[in-house]
């Protein structure tokens, strides 16, 4: 009940309904925020969660239904109009122009106008206040996905925003940049700032929100205090039924030959203003899983293009696979080895956006699945490989024929972990397996991926969500700056250390040292 | 109501292509150009139902015509789907024209060579090297694209300017017919070297089943080959091909060497064909028109087909236009103008469905 | 009776303002003349090549009486059509084949030349003369030749620069051809191309210009010298009568002066008289067949003697004429 | 150097910017054009309505300044025109663009009909008296006509636009992506028709200057596939202004000097010289498309692809 001493409510959503062709994206949702509280909105992947607040953020319009800011009916007909009323956005898929610098994205993104040089300075100012540390003359394509989500963080904060959207702003960040971002909301809050939070991390949630509001299909299913919930409980919501968490078959690490080795492997980045891969050594082994971790862009990107035979290396014995010199070969004769990659880009690199799920099962298994003959494409394997994809990693679609940009985020990474899977890999290169990807479709992958283990697979996993590395890694190395730390058994350390070494303590840590190379 | 009601006609993606539609909509769009070409035509002073009729029917009422249309279209086909395989692999080959006359140079000089002799081997010897012809010449900006990044855009256009200037200068020189009081043509080609014509009366030319070859092997590289799985990823997504290991060089040559070998034909079967002999030129612009007719066949092979013969109808209504009601080229300019924007236009409704205001909202209001 | 149908095949745009705009101005004088008695109809900027042979088929197939086809790259197609269409009559402008129904026309566009030439080697202070060919073929050649004798005629010292811009008419490359001449020297521009481009940079410049193909005088009012014309009218006209008194043959007629099928425009006033007398004595010479522009002796660039004093170049000879007299300046492409 | 010498050298140079004015008016056009990602392949078709319209206002009205406007105009129109049908209709960009040449020259010609064979008067070179007469650099810098400074002044307005303005980063933004532009709230197909219109508006002006200054006179099909090189040299220039206007210069330039050669009686076929050019383009193209790298950061991500706000 709103009476007249309560401030009115910051944001009313009253029977917001949204359709798509195809696809009722919102049904009637409300939801009230109040000034000074951070709301979390939960759901699983294409639960309507980033429609509903495009909507409130004017750059989508909602077929029906009512938006009251401050008690007064207002319509939100352009983002400049949300920033005018005080609402900033950040967006799950950035809205960033990869040719423009720092400053000049940001400029773009405010209503404000100032010369881009004053600018420039707020931006490094607020960035380093905010622990989010940007260098304004930078270009977009030269920045890892971590640092550009920094941008849309600053961007917002910058405009000193009344309610502030935040669409899983901390899947790539590490746990002492996500830290202190929570450390900044919450400072916000406390100064009267209404954030709207959606993030598949649950445990996140629980420490950072004082009330949730949860999607299902569309529908909104339920509210409650994520405080008094646990995650468990919360995923159930989100998903309707019991949420099984990734479990090891087998007890143990059985480790095997190694799968891939690369030892000194120094690359020069293809970007201009990328990281040099320096002196690099790693094993795999099969039956195990190692997992690397790290703050983005400290020379992940070109690690996996190095590995994949996208940068192919000078020095041919740099890396092995199966025993075997690659260095100088490319994606195709690697695969053929038994490599199996899956990138951290899913549109895009991973999946062809604009083709059908049968032709990005083709992509990229033509060699292994033999797809392809005497040159000539067998519709029948490549439909028969994609519904076995579909199926055994329960994707959510309307069949083979839809276009990869169909699915949601979380169901194509099951596809194209799936598609890799289903090869039968050697070994299996991972990248980010499960960004924005919600609980329920996250314990499916990193069940697929101990499954791969058990099965005698080497599997590598280059992460920044150390809880997932400490969930399913063997061992775990550290990338800063483009080297390595060598590898330690996961059970032997704590996510502390590794949070030490992820900002670039390497040499204090020498008790690594003995575990080098075993 | 946050709302206001709207009732400006928008677009609202399907979400898939209609199927319905791509076969509607060409339809659509003549009937429009009927509709506006013969309100123009009146306007124009002229009897719009006699000037649509002449334009659009009276080319195909004979043999002879039909013969025509065809003979026109093949270039138009070989060109474009050649063409369409590049566009597809974003390699954006605009030098067709310049490939075609090196086809024609290539395959011309073969003929010119063997003037004096007889023998089946002439024609195919001229075939091959006219697509050798065209290959080299698209072999060019491939060379500059894949080995210096040049733009392969401009390289190829300019390309096209010194092809002329080099058939221009074989035949004002040392390719002229000796008997021909140095006017700059060639000799008119030995029967043997001359493709046979497919139907007494008509200039119906062996080069059409040239062209119908095309679109079957097109089709067939697009739909089945895992190269066309290449070339259409690599034009899709560049960076899912670098995933696949599809190499973007290959794609560029690929496209190239096949468009310059389909254009390099089309140069040599109008040498070889209609025309007979080499001539300062030897194409009206078929390299050009056949990136319009490429898109308007929305880069798929049978669709470029039809396309072609569109095209190749609309320069002969025009001209049966001017012929029979005193049309100026430039009025068949401006509805050949409209015709195509229609049938562009009409596009968009495979994709999206046109919706008045708001439907659902009104619904429930 | 039906009106006799008269079908006309242009290379160019008749927009052109140059050689197919002449000849629809003949076409458009034949319905002048002639009125309900004809029906002309046309087809503009075909294509030399394969669209050329349809067009004139069509003509051919709707049962016009006469077509005329206006451009040299029609010589092989309308051969062809015309061993189709017997019934048709055709008329080739400057080829050289002929059949029952194929007779072929051109104009000795070369008189008007010496003419201009005349005039030329008179007005010219630097001794240059520069020239802007389309393409070198035997009739651009010839023009060149007729220009180049007549003026060291009456001047010895004259020299043509010669600059060809691969093209009939692009007005701009005319237009850079022209300063380019004027930067080197040459202070009376003449040209072998269509636009009076040429023309406009003479009056710019304040040198001396011609005009080609119809009357120029408006695009250069001050340098504008005088104007070779094209008169295609009263030759249509004769050939149009002759098939409606059912006296058409095929024929080869290569007319100058004398026929009408050269004209030369108004004299410019500043042009001193006896210059002018110079010039009208070489035209009622040429016109009176006492004069010949290719008379002997010539010799070429080369200082070889091709023409002996007392003889001179026969139709054959300039109707194939590839090589420079002396005078000229730089090769011509073999 | 001798005065003779150096007038000649000036005459060249000033015969070069002079031929390089339609060809970098209409580039210039395109690359705004281009640089909000959308690709207009119908330039030959805009100038040469523009040259028309130029032609017919001055004629009629005797203003040549109501000519360039009426140019601009039209040239806008056609844009207009390609402009709705490629951004609110969703067409395909080349397509449309070769359809709107094949328009544009049949238009040019119609209206045009009644204008052949008639003249205007030559606009006035700018002329400062003594100032102009200086050798070499006197006509050259002092006395070129109106449109040569007028170019200059563009390619130095739109450099600034893109390097400096913030409306320029916003048309760099839209071409670059326009679903992060529109996610953000620019109003994208608003802002490209504006860039498609001021092509228009350039690409008129360029043909303008051909029937009005250059060779005042109007001639069906007289722009003789300008259009062509001026699209070609936004790619030479990799979307940079002075590049462009340097591209032409070099084209123009060279487009003289090779005549000039002709006059002077080398002993080359003229073809052979006319090719030069084509080629020194390309092997300027090749010098400097080395780094690719470069040329990824100017170029528009998004051109050519269609966008709907939509999806
Ligand atoms: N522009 C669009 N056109 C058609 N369908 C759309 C569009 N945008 C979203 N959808 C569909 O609407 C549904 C809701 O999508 P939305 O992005 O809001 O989900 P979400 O809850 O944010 O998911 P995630 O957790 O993966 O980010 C999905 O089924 C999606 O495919
Ligand atoms: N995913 C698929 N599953 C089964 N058959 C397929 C598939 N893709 C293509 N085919 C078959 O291949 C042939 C050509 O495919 P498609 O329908 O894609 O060709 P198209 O319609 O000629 O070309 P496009 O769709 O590329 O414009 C058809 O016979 C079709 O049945
Ligand atoms: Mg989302
Ligand atoms: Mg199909």
């Amino acid at each position: 009940m709103q009476t007249d001493q309560l401030p009115p409510p910051r944001l009313q959503l009253r029977r917001i309904d949204k359709r798509f062709p195809g696809c009722h994206a919102n049904k009637a949702v409300s939801l009230t925020l109040q000034p000074g509280e951070i709301h979390a909105l939960l759901g699983e992947n294409g639960a309507g969660k980033s429609t509903l607040v495009k909507i409130v953020y004017g750059v989508q319009q909602a077929d029906s239904g009512e938006i009251l800011w401050d008690g007064q009916p207002v319509h939100i007909g352009s983002p400049a109009q949300a920033r005018a009323l005080g609402i900033g956005m950040v967006f799950q898929h950035f809205s960033l122009f990869e040719s423009l610098t720092v400053t000049e994205n940001i400029a773009l993104g405010i209503n404000a106008r100032e010369p881009l040089e004053d600018l420039a300075t707020r931006i490094a100012e607020v960035s380093q206040r905010y622990g989010l540390p940007l260098d304004p003359q930078r270009h977009v394509h030269d920045l890892s996905v971590g640092e550009r989500q920094r941008v849309e963080i600053t961007r917002c904060l910058l405009q000193n925003p009344r309610l502030l959207i935040m669409d899983e702003p901390t899947s790539v960040l590490t746990p002492q940049e996500a830290d202190t971002l929570f450390e900044t909301l919450r400072r916000l809050r406390d100064e009267g700032c209404t954030i709207l939070y959606i993030s598949h991390k649950l445990e996140e949630i629980r420490a950072l929100c004082s009330q949730a509001t949860v999607l299902r299909a569309g529908d909104v299913v339920g509210s409650c205090d994520p405080r008094e919930n646990s995650a468990r409980a919360l995923a159930q919501m989100m998903i309707g039924t019991e949420l099984k968490t990734a479990r090891s078959s087998i007890s143990g690490t059985r480790r095997g030959e190694a799968r891939l080795q690369v030892t000194n492997l120094s690359l020069g980045s293809l970007q201009p203003f990328g990281v040099d891969l320096k002196d690099i050594s790693l094993s795999v082994h099969s039956g195990e899983i190692v997992g690397i971790a790290g703050v983005a862009g400290n020379g992940q990107n070109e690690l996996m293009a190095a590995l994949s035979g996208e940068h192919r290396s000078a020095d041919h014995d740099a890396i092995h696979i199966n025993g075997q010199p690659v260095g100088r070969l490319g994606p195709k004769r690697r695969r053929d080895l038994g490599m199996g990659f899956v990138p951290e880009e899913r549109l895009g690199r991973g999946a062809v956006p604009d083709l059908s799920l049968a032709d990005n099962a083709l992509l990229s298994g033509y060699g292994r699945q033999a797809l392809v003959s005497r040159g000539l494409i067998s519709f029948r394997k490549v439909n028969a490989y994609a519904d076995r994809i579909i199926q055994a990693f329960n994707v959510r679609t309307h069949g083979r024929r839809a276009e990869a940009r169909s699915l949601s985020g979380g169901n194509l990474q099951k596809f194209i972990i799936g598609r890799e899977i289903l090869q039968k890999p050697k070994l299996l290169i991972c990248a980010q397996p499960t960004w924005g990807v919600d609980a329920g479709a996250a314990a499916q992958i990193h069940q697929a991926l101990l499954d791969l283990r058990d099965q005698g697979a080497a599997v590598l996993v280059v992460s920044q969500d150390l809880d997932e590395l400490f969930t399913i890694a063997d061992r775990i190395a550290v990338m800063c700056h483009g080297r390595l730390s060598s590898l330690r058994a996961a059970r032997e350390t704590t996510v502390e250390q590794v949070g030490l070494l992820m900002g670039g303590l390497f040499d204090s840590a020498d008790e690594w040292e003995d575990d080098h190379g075993a | 109501m946050a709302h206001k009601p709207s009732f400006m006609p928008r677009l609202e993606p399907r979400g898939h292509a209609s199927p319905s539609m791509v076969y509607l909509t060409p339809l659509l769009a003549l009937v429009v150009t009927l509709l506006a070409g013969g309100l123009l035509f009146q306007v124009l002073g002229f009897n719009a139902p006699e000037a649509l009729y002449t334009f659009f029917i009276s080319p195909l009422t004979t043999a002879y015509g039909l013969g025509e249309l065809v003979v026109k279209a093949t270039p138009l086909a070989l060109c474009a789907i050649g063409l369409a395989l590049g566009f597809r692999g974003n390699v954006w080959n605009i030098g067709a024209e310049g490939q075609l006359t090196f086809g024609a140079i290539f395959g011309g000089g073969v003929a010119l060579a063997c003037y004096d002799m007889e023998g089946w081997w002439i024609l195919p010897l001229m075939v091959v090297a006219g697509m050798v012809g065209g290959m080299l010449w698209g072999a060019i900006p491939a060379f500059l694209k894949t080995r210096f990044h040049a733009s392969e855009i401009l390289v190829s256009l300019m390309l096209t300017y010194v092809a002329t200037l080099i058939l221009s200068l074989l035949v004002h020189g040392p390719w002229r017919d000796p008997e021909g009081f140095n006017f700059p043509e060639s000799r008119i080609f030995s029967d043997s070297a001359l493709l046979p014509v497919l139907l007494a009366e008509t200039r119906l030319h062996f080069g059409a089943l040239f062209a119908l070859a095309a679109v079957v092997g097109g089709w067939f590289i697009i739909a089945r080959t895992f190269v066309g799985f290449q070339i259409k990823v690599m034009g899709l997504t560049p960076a899912a091909g670098g995933y696949a290991g599809f190499s973007q060089r290959k794609v560029v040559w690929l496209s190239f060497l096949v468009s310059g070998a389909l254009a390099g034909l089309a140069g040599v079967s109008e040498v070889a064909g209609p025309i007979g002999q080499l001539q300062p030129t030897v194409s009206p612009g078929y390299g050009f028109t056949a990136i319009i007719v490429a898109f308007l066949g929305r880069l798929h092979p049978v669709g470029i087909l039809l396309a072609a013969l569109l095209m190749a109808l609309s320069y002969l209504g025009g001209e049966a236009v001017q012929i029979g009601m005193g049309l100026p080229l430039a009025v068949t300019g401006v509805f050949q103008g409209m015709l195509l924007f229609f049938l562009l236009a009409s596009d968009v409704l495979i994709r999206y469905r046109v919706r008045f205001g708001r439907p659902q909202q009104e619904a429930k209001a | 009776a039906d009106p006799l149908k008269v079908g006309f095949v242009y290379v160019g745009p008749v927009g052109d303002l140059g050689w197919s705009y002449q000849h629809d101005v003949g076409r458009k004088a034949l319905e002048a003349h002639f009125g309900d008695k004809i029906k002309t109809a046309y087809v503009e900027d075909v294509a030399e090549g394969a669209d050329a042979e349809r067009v004139i088929a069509q003509f051919g197939q709707q049962g016009y009486d006469l077509v005329f086809t206006t451009s040299f790259g029609f010589m092989n197609p309308t051969l062809k059509v015309a061993k189709k269409f017997p019934k048709t009559k055709f008329e080739h402008a400057t080829g050289y084949k002929t059949a029952d129904n194929l007779g072929i026309y051109d104009a000795r566009f070369h008189e008007g030349r010496a003419v201009i030439g005349t005039i030329a080697g008179h007005m010219t202070k630097t001794n240059v003369i520069g020239y802007i060919g389309s393409f070198p073929i035997p009739e651009v050649v010839r023009g060149i030749n007729a220009v180049t004798l007549a003026a060291r005629k009456v001047n010895p010292n004259v020299q043509v620069k010669v600059i060809w811009v691969n093209s009939w008419y692009d007005p701009g490359k005319e237009r850079e051809a022209a300063e380019t001449l004027i930067a080197q020297g040459a202070d009376i521009i003449t040209q072998h191309t269509d636009s009076p481009a040429a023309v406009q940079v003479a009056e710019e410049k304040g040198v001396w210009a011609f005009g080609q193909a119809s009357d120029m005088a408006k695009f250069g009012p001050k340098r504008l010298l005088t104007s070779i014309i094209d008169d295609w009218s009263g030759y249509y006209i004769s050939r149009v009568q002759a098939v409606m008194d059912g006296k058409w043959k095929a024929e080869t007629t290569w007319g100058g002066f004398k026929a009408g099928m050269v004209k030369l425009g108004a004299l410019n006033p500043a042009i001193p008289a006896d210059v002018q007398k110079a010039a009208m004595d070489v035209k009622t010479g040429i016109e009176g067949g006492t004069l010949d522009p290719f008379a002997g002796p010539i010799k070429d660039q080369d200082g070889k003697e091709r023409v002996k004093a007392g003889a001179a170049l026969t139709d054959k000879d300039l109707l194939s004429m590839d090589w420079y007299v002396e005078g000229v300046q730089g090769k011509l492409p073999k | 150097m001798s005065i003779e010498l150096l007038d000649a050298t000036a005459l060249l140079l000033v015969a070069m910017m002079r031929a390089a004015v339609p060809l970098a008016l209409a580039a210039l056009g395109e690359l705004v054009t281009e640089k909000s990602g959308v690709l207009n392949l119908g330039v030959e078709g805009m100038m040469l309505t523009g040259a028309v319209a130029a032609f017919a206002a001055t004629v009629s009205t005797g203003s040549m300044t109501f000519g360039l406007l009426a140019a601009m105009l039209a040239g806008m129109a056609m844009a207009l025109l390609f402009g709705f049908l490629t951004l609110y209709l969703l067409t395909n960009q080349v397509a449309t663009g070769l359809a709107l040449t094949i328009f544009g020259i049949g238009l040019s010609a119609f209206v045009g009909q009644g204008f052949v064979g008639q003249t205007v008067e030559p606009m006035a070179a700018v002329s400062l008296g003594a100032l102009s007469q200086i050798p070499l650099i006197g006509k050259l810098v002092f006395g070129q006509d109106p449109m040569v400074y007028l170019t200059l002044a563009l390619t130095g307005v739109i450099w600034w636009f893109f390097a400096r303005a913030r409306a320029g980063l916003v048309v760099r933004a839209v071409g670059e992506s326009p679903h992060a532009a529109h996610a953000i709230g620019y109003p994208v197909r608003l802002i490209r028709l504006g860039a498609v219109l001021f092509g228009g508006a350039c690409c008129g002006l360029a043909g303008a200057y051909l029937s009005l200054v250059y060779t005042p006179m109007w001639v069906e099909g007289m722009t003789a596939g300008r259009g062509w090189i001026a699209l070609a040299l936004v790619v030479f220039a990799t979307w940079r202004p002075w590049r462009a206007l340097l591209g032409a210069w070099l084209f123009g330039g060279i487009t003289i000097i090779q005549l000039h050669v002709q006059g002077m009686g080398v002993d080359l076929p003229s073809q052979v010289l006319s090719m030069l050019p084509y080629l020194a383009t390309i092997v300027v193209l090749v010098l400097i498309s080395r780094d690719s790298t470069r040329i990824r950061l100017n170029a528009p991500a998004s051109i050519g692809k269609v966008f709907h706000p939509e999806g």
